[in-house]
């Protein structure tokens, strides 16, 4: 039999998801192919909307807390920090400069353990099981120190308005600086069974292309768009707590591709190891919590905080009515834009491509649908 | 966009070398990782580590603390601040008695909802109900996944005093 | 604390007049505007939000990029707030329509901005708003078929559906299990 | 099978609590066991597939929110479920136990169901987390949120937290082998033929 070139292909419609194992999480998309080409993709969302924005409603500021826990679930803490953020600006509450600083530490840690999980689910879908294995690996030790100050290992509710929920346990600064210690050697050894290995750069190189352009126009934040060549982080670009006073690299790529995204986040991972030696080093002593009345009741106003997730900028939107609930409250949700811009990034592409490019935009569907 | 390989002999032999390398520095870290010691935690074999177990602050399973002296032997007061704050709503109160005989005569927590949140552990004003690092606790019925009072009172009564957690929250100011 | 740093611990709720800048190009496109911890809010109306974006969109130093939209329920009408961002800098301004509850219609964005077609499909179906020339303003993350706007004040959703019908056992134990406590005692199995 | 049709196929059922179903298979079992050899018989082969099925229990993983997060980890170096041959795999087909994690939202129901109905018999179900219990922290308040898996598929396992303990995860199981060690072929055979009308089967742990 040959080939022959003269042959008319039809169109074919492809449904992936929602349970798809390399969806990361419970996504659908609808695929329009021309044989392995794909033509147009439309991402379905919703299948884990758990209505977190109307139980805000129903519940007081305190009781809310463990639920934004919920909401994009690999970076608990950075949640944490912005609804207690918007809520302490309410009050007109400033926590203490230790709590601050434990604060940030968490954040960052959460992050480092978030590009973790990024890390392995990526190099499980380009195929790299051991990658995986090394991620979760070095994850749980982030998680021990979590479980130590917490009680609890993915859903912390650490932070509490006005403070926190205790400070940090013995040991666990010594802890964090072992971990700190070793964790490079270990990123460098991802960096060379992962991000140089051949395969995995001829499948990452050149795919998925995001321009800055494109990313404006979609709202595309975090190391998705650092990846794009923007140097874009609210850390920097409007700071809060004690990051005016830490030093630390933005990192950012022109190329735009799936590599360029790996490699911002690698590169963050090994920047937030710098921020927490930091940390480590000037993390002041005295009280962590300051006094809030037992009945939290803010006055009318509304604020919108935004702080940098992992996954990018993330808002909440708060608006009181001077009751003890929150009148409205709003998740400006990093990853649900970010997915926006993914038929964007899947134009030309391969099927295998798609996903890479969805592992390397590093969504968590809790995030999307909230 | 994407590059094509092996338009030549010379490309070719090179991406094969590149490839090649790839594989040897793969094993080389794989071969390091072979030697480093285990992290598996071997969990339900005991052996492995005995004094394996979640940390003491770990949000697991209820418990309410005995207080011999009390009416019903515990601590609790039976005020209803743990079943208001719930978010979940998964405390379920009996009280009796007036003033300082108010005791629970049925207390149920329902596993089963409630999200190990530890503001009902934080809120309680005598201390009376924790959480425990029991975590066995899968089973086949929905109705055994609700703690009642003597189940809460038999796993608070085995835990040592010193072990006892004891609230640590930023709620104050006392009066309100 | 550094120049950059957002001012948070302002207080919230007293707002101060708008800066001159932003009261000379939206004076006559807006029905209020004031700034609330530092942050310029724009009260407009369904006819002048396209014009006002652009002309926010059209300064020396352009309010170009949309970062959010969201809708709010006020009871006798519901609110769609548009948060811009001064490039990629911390300044933002947050433009609001009102809209009455009955007939709650705006023109869309979309055609300045990509980013709102999700988020304006999300306020549709929360809110029931009509988008006029929105391009596609199905269901985005409800099923097909849902019935109501749920994040309306006074939406309830429906408990006789077998899927989110109260549940004897967890709405009243007492009354489920019954008994002597000691029949259902289970310890940590 | 859309949202509506499973919301009407659920409206028919009695109750939302698990019941004990009529069996005519199981008395059908008791009747044939009472005869000697086929007794022994039916031992020996009970012995032989329970054993079997418990060895290589293969997970389909139906990671929906956070507790996949879990399983993942559980999965993952630390805990290392393969050393109770537990794999997960992507595909319905190949799979005897469903782990259900995470969150069900009313636009998941259906598809919930739709992969169960396409496992294998004889099937499990795990229920992770008390979202996956009970609707967990959502029981009261969400309006997308279904209230256990259980009003979907039947649950032979539930297992509390939110997340729970990957050593929580290891024991359930660890329980789901002993359940699958106390079945027989006897109650098993014909699953595929059984009706909607037992839909809430239960085994029970000792």
């Amino acid at each position: 039999m040959t080939w022959d070139p003269t042959c008319v292909t039809e169109e074919l419609v492809v449904n992936m998801g929602p349970q798809h194992p390399s969806t990361h999480g419970v996504l659908r998309l609808i695929l329009r192919l021309d044989g392995e080409r794909v033509l147009e993709v439309r991402p379905d969302i919703g299948f884990l909307h758990s209505s977190l924005e109307k139980i805000a409603e129903r519940l007081d500021y305190r009781q809310y807390l463990p639920y934004t826990d919920r909401y994009d679930y690999l970076c608990a803490m950075a949640n944490e920090l912005a609804y207690v953020r918007a809520v302490e600006s309410l009050l007109g509450v400033e926590p203490t400069p230790r709590c601050q600083w434990i604060r940030v530490m968490m954040a960052e840690m959460n992050r480092i353990a978030s590009h973790l999980v990024y890390y392995g689910a990526l190099g499980m879908d380009t195929g790299a099981t051991t990658v995986f294995l090394y991620c979760f690996r070095e994850r749980e030790r982030i998680l021990q120190l979590f479980e130590d100050a917490s009680g609890q290992r993915l859903l912390y509710h650490y932070f509490r308005i006005g403070g926190l929920r205790n400070d940090l346990p013995p040991g666990f600064c010594e802890g964090l600086r072992s971990f700190l210690d070793e964790f490079p050697r270990r990123v460098a050894e991802y960096d060379a069974l992962l991000t140089r290995n051949r395969i995995f750069r001829s499948r990452t190189e050149g795919v998925g292309y995001l321009s800055p352009e494109a990313a404006l126009s979609y709202g595309v934040t975090g190391p998705t768009l650092r990846g794009s060549g923007v140097s874009y982080d609210l850390r920097r670009a409007a700071p809060y707590y004690v990051y005016p006073e830490l030093e630390f690299d933005v990192p950012t790529r022109p190329e735009g591709d799936v590599m360029a995204r790996h490699l911002v986040r690698q590169e963050e991972m090994l920047q937030s190891v710098h921020l927490l030696h930091q940390c480590l080093d000037r993390l002041p002593p005295g009280e962590i919590n300051v006094k809030v009345p037992r009945k939290l009741k803010p006055d009318p106003g509304e604020i919108y905080v935004r702080i940098e997730s992992p996954r990018g900028e993330l808002g909440v939107y708060l608006i009181s009515d001077g009751s003890e609930k929150p009148y409205r409250l709003h998740w400006r949700a990093p990853s649900f834009h970010n997915l926006q811009a993914y038929p964007e990034m899947c134009q030309g592409a391969y099927v295998a491509d798609l996903v890479a490019i969805l592992g390397s935009l590093d969504i968590i569907l809790g995030d999307v649908d909230r | 966009m994407r590059k094509r390989y092996g338009d030549n002999l010379w490309d070719l032999l090179r991406i094969l070398a590149a490839g090649a390398w790839s594989i040897l520095v793969g094993l080389y870290i794989t071969g390091i990782n072979l030697i480093r010691p285990g992290v598996c935690e071997r969990y339900p074999r005991r052996d492995h580590r005995p004094d394996y177990q979640p940390r003491p602050g770990y949000r697991g399973d209820f418990a309410l603390l005995s207080d011999p002296e009390r009416p019903g032997g515990l601590r609790c007061i039976a005020c209803l601040q743990c079943q208001n704050i719930c978010p979940d709503q998964c405390i379920h109160i009996t009280p009796e008695g007036k003033g300082k005989d108010r005791h629970p005569v049925q207390f149920r927590i329902d596993t089963g909802l409630c999200q190990f949140c530890w503001l009902c552990v934080e809120v309680c004003p005598v201390a009376a109900i924790t959480m425990t690092p029991d975590y066995e606790t899968a089973t086949d019925q929905p109705q055994k996944l609700i703690r009642d009072l003597d189940t809460l009172r038999e796993r608070g009564r085995n835990i040592p005093e010193p072990q006892r957690v004891e609230p640590v929250g930023c709620v104050a100011d006392g009066g309100a | 604390m550094s120049e950059g740093q957002e001012q948070q611990i302002a207080s919230v709720s007293s707002p101060e007049p708008l800066s001159a800048e932003l009261q000379e190009i939206a004076g006559d496109l807006t029905t209020g505007g004031c700034v609330r911890a530092g942050r310029p809010e724009l009260l407009t109306t369904p006819e002048n939000l396209l014009p006002l974006l652009n002309r926010l969109h059209e300064l020396p130093e352009p309010y170009s990029r949309l970062t959010d939209l969201c809708g709010v329920d006020w009871g006798d009408r519901v609110q769609v707030v548009y948060a811009l961002c001064r490039g990629y800098g911390a300044e933002m301004v947050l433009v609001k329509v009102d809209l009455p509850r009955a007939q709650a219609e705006v023109p869309t964005v979309t055609g300045l901005w990509q980013l709102a077609f999700w988020p304006e499909r999300e306020v549709a179906e929360m809110f029931g708003v009509t988008f006029v020339g929105h391009p596609n303003c199905e269901h985005l993350l409800l099923p097909e078929g849902f019935v109501g706007y749920p994040l309306l004040k006074d939406y309830e959703y429906d408990r006789s559906n077998p899927l989110l019908s109260p549940d004897p056992l967890r709405e009243d134990p007492d009354a489920v299990l019954g008994g002597p406590p000691s029949e259902d005692e289970t310890g940590a199995s | 099978m859309g949202l509506r049709e499973l919301e009407d196929r659920l409206r028919q059922l009695p109750g939302n609590l698990p019941r004990a179903p009529e069996q005519p298979l199981r008395r059908w079992a008791q009747t044939h066991h009472e005869g000697g050899l086929s007794v022994a018989f039916i031992n020996v082969v009970d012995k032989v597939l329970d054993t079997g099925r418990a060895c290589s229990t293969w997970g389909l993983q139906f990671g929906l929110a956070c507790c996949a997060i879990e399983m993942m980890a559980v999965g993952a170096s630390r805990y290392d479920l393969d050393r109770f041959g537990v794999f997960f795999r992507g595909s319905p087909r190949q799979a005897d136990a469903m782990l259900v994690a995470g969150t069900l939202t009313l636009k998941m129901a259906d598809v919930l169901r739709r992969l169960y109905d396409q496992m294998p018999e004889p099937r499990y179900v795990i229920a992770v987390g008390n979202c996956a219990i009970s609707g967990g922290r959502f029981y009261h308040h969400a309006y997308s949120v279904v209230r256990g898996v259980d009003r979907v598929v039947p649950v032979d396992i539930y297992v509390p937290g939110c997340p729970p303990r990957p050593e929580s995860f290891i024991d359930a199981i660890r329980k789901l082998h002993q359940l699958m060690r106390r079945e027989s072929i006897a109650d098993t055979i014909g699953h595929g033929e059984r009706q909607h009308e037992d839909f809430f089967r239960k085994r029970e742990l000792p």
